[in-house]
């Protein structure tokens, strides 16, 4: 699954996106949050207010409960300042 | 009639402006446009950075909400991303209608809409040239949402 | 800052809200303009009339009490007086601030109040050259303007 | 006293503006409109529906029981429609 990420997440994290195997316990965008916290501390550091994360499957914006497995592309960014 | 874009280059907002639909029908067109403060001489500019794809997607989905909920005749929604300095545009939104009502209740939403709901993060560019903090995110801004809930 | 007129030249959008004031604290400009409709091919044109001094006066009221009522920088407000076109503009409310809900409220004030209290009346002009009928007051304006009693 | 009508009012009467010598019994608004009523068919069409006729003093928006003879100008029109 390609994972992307923004703004002070992505910089946290160090990277802009990357292709990312997901375990079998991944299920839900919670679940990935949670996988992703374990990776290291540039993960754990940006993801560590998990609520506080946005999540986007194919471009769409989804609840941590959704499941996220179909989904191609996943993005993780922090609440949106635009406009 | 929907035209959204996200740009790199400064907002001319008369050309943008073109796009929307005038018909013999219209009699109202709100506009509104926001920019770049420099909060008494703090910033230069805000760096914009944006998710390509998705942004684009969810203007449109907001303007295509809009038509649906208004008898509007369409709607303009156009955002800068890169850098953009104090007193140059951000975004623009217009919609077109036969009353003012109409007109009026589609821009807002699309802003109110536009400013959660659009995959958009700002970060400070200081006067002094260095770079500073990303905006967080307002709790203004999502009871703004909260009012159009039906 | 406030400016008012009252013109029988066409209105050049641009020309009028260059004078709208535009500061480094300039977050939001929220504008409105309202355009002669054709009514379906049935009209040529509206005839504006109007009590001239007093209709200024009642414009600048208006916009000074929308300056009183929100933190704006400030407004524009222009109507037109004689024959207006189908498509084109017949008034230009305008209003910049800081944050987009001041600048939205006080364009939507000012328009409001226009529409009741400031001395225009319309004529219809059909598109087979005749002179028709005064235009009734719409009780709607009526009720637009009482949702702002404080 | 000017006393100037606009729109449909003007119209009916027939007259754009003119002076007026108010009798001691026109101390209103609503004083002066019975006044002008009197004066002829044009008035008397023109300001049937008396509550429906809005009236300006010094081109200043006034209810028809406020007093009018101070004022050096006063205006009779329908409701507006203009924006």
């Amino acid at each position: 699954m390609r994972v992307k990420y923004f703004a002070w997440v992505r910089e946290r994290i160090g990277v802009a996106e990357e292709e990312i195997t997901l375990p079998d316990t991944v299920v839900t965008a919670h679940d990935l949050i949670a996988h992703l916290k374990s990776r290291g501390e540039g993960y754990a550091h940006a993801l560590e207010r998990d609520a506080f994360i946005r999540v986007a499957a194919d471009q769409m914006h989804v609840a941590h409960d959704t499941p996220i497995r179909e989904a191609r592309e996943v993005a993780l960014f922090p609440p949106m300042t635009g406009g | 009639m929907i035209t959204v874009a996200v740009t790199a280059e400064p907002l001319d907002l008369n050309v943008w402006l073109a796009q929307l639909p005038q018909t013999e029908g219209t009699g109202a067109v709100a506009t509104f446009a926001g920019y770049c403060r420099g909060e008494a001489g703090r910033l230069a500019a805000l760096e914009l950075e944006h998710y390509p794809g998705m942004a684009e997607g969810e203007m449109k989905r907001i303007a295509t909400e809009a038509m649906a909920r208004w008898p509007i005749h369409g709607v303009v929604a156009v955002h800068r991303c890169g850098l953009v300095t104090v007193g140059a545009p951000i975004v623009l939104v217009a919609t077109s209608s036969a009353h003012r009502d109409a007109a009026f209740d589609a821009t807002r939403y699309v802003m109110d809409f536009l400013k959660t709901d659009a995959p958009f993060w700002k970060r400070e560019h200081h006067a002094d040239g260095t770079v500073g903090a990303w905006i967080e995110a307002n709790a203004k801004d999502d009871a703004a949402r909260a009012r159009w809930a039906p």
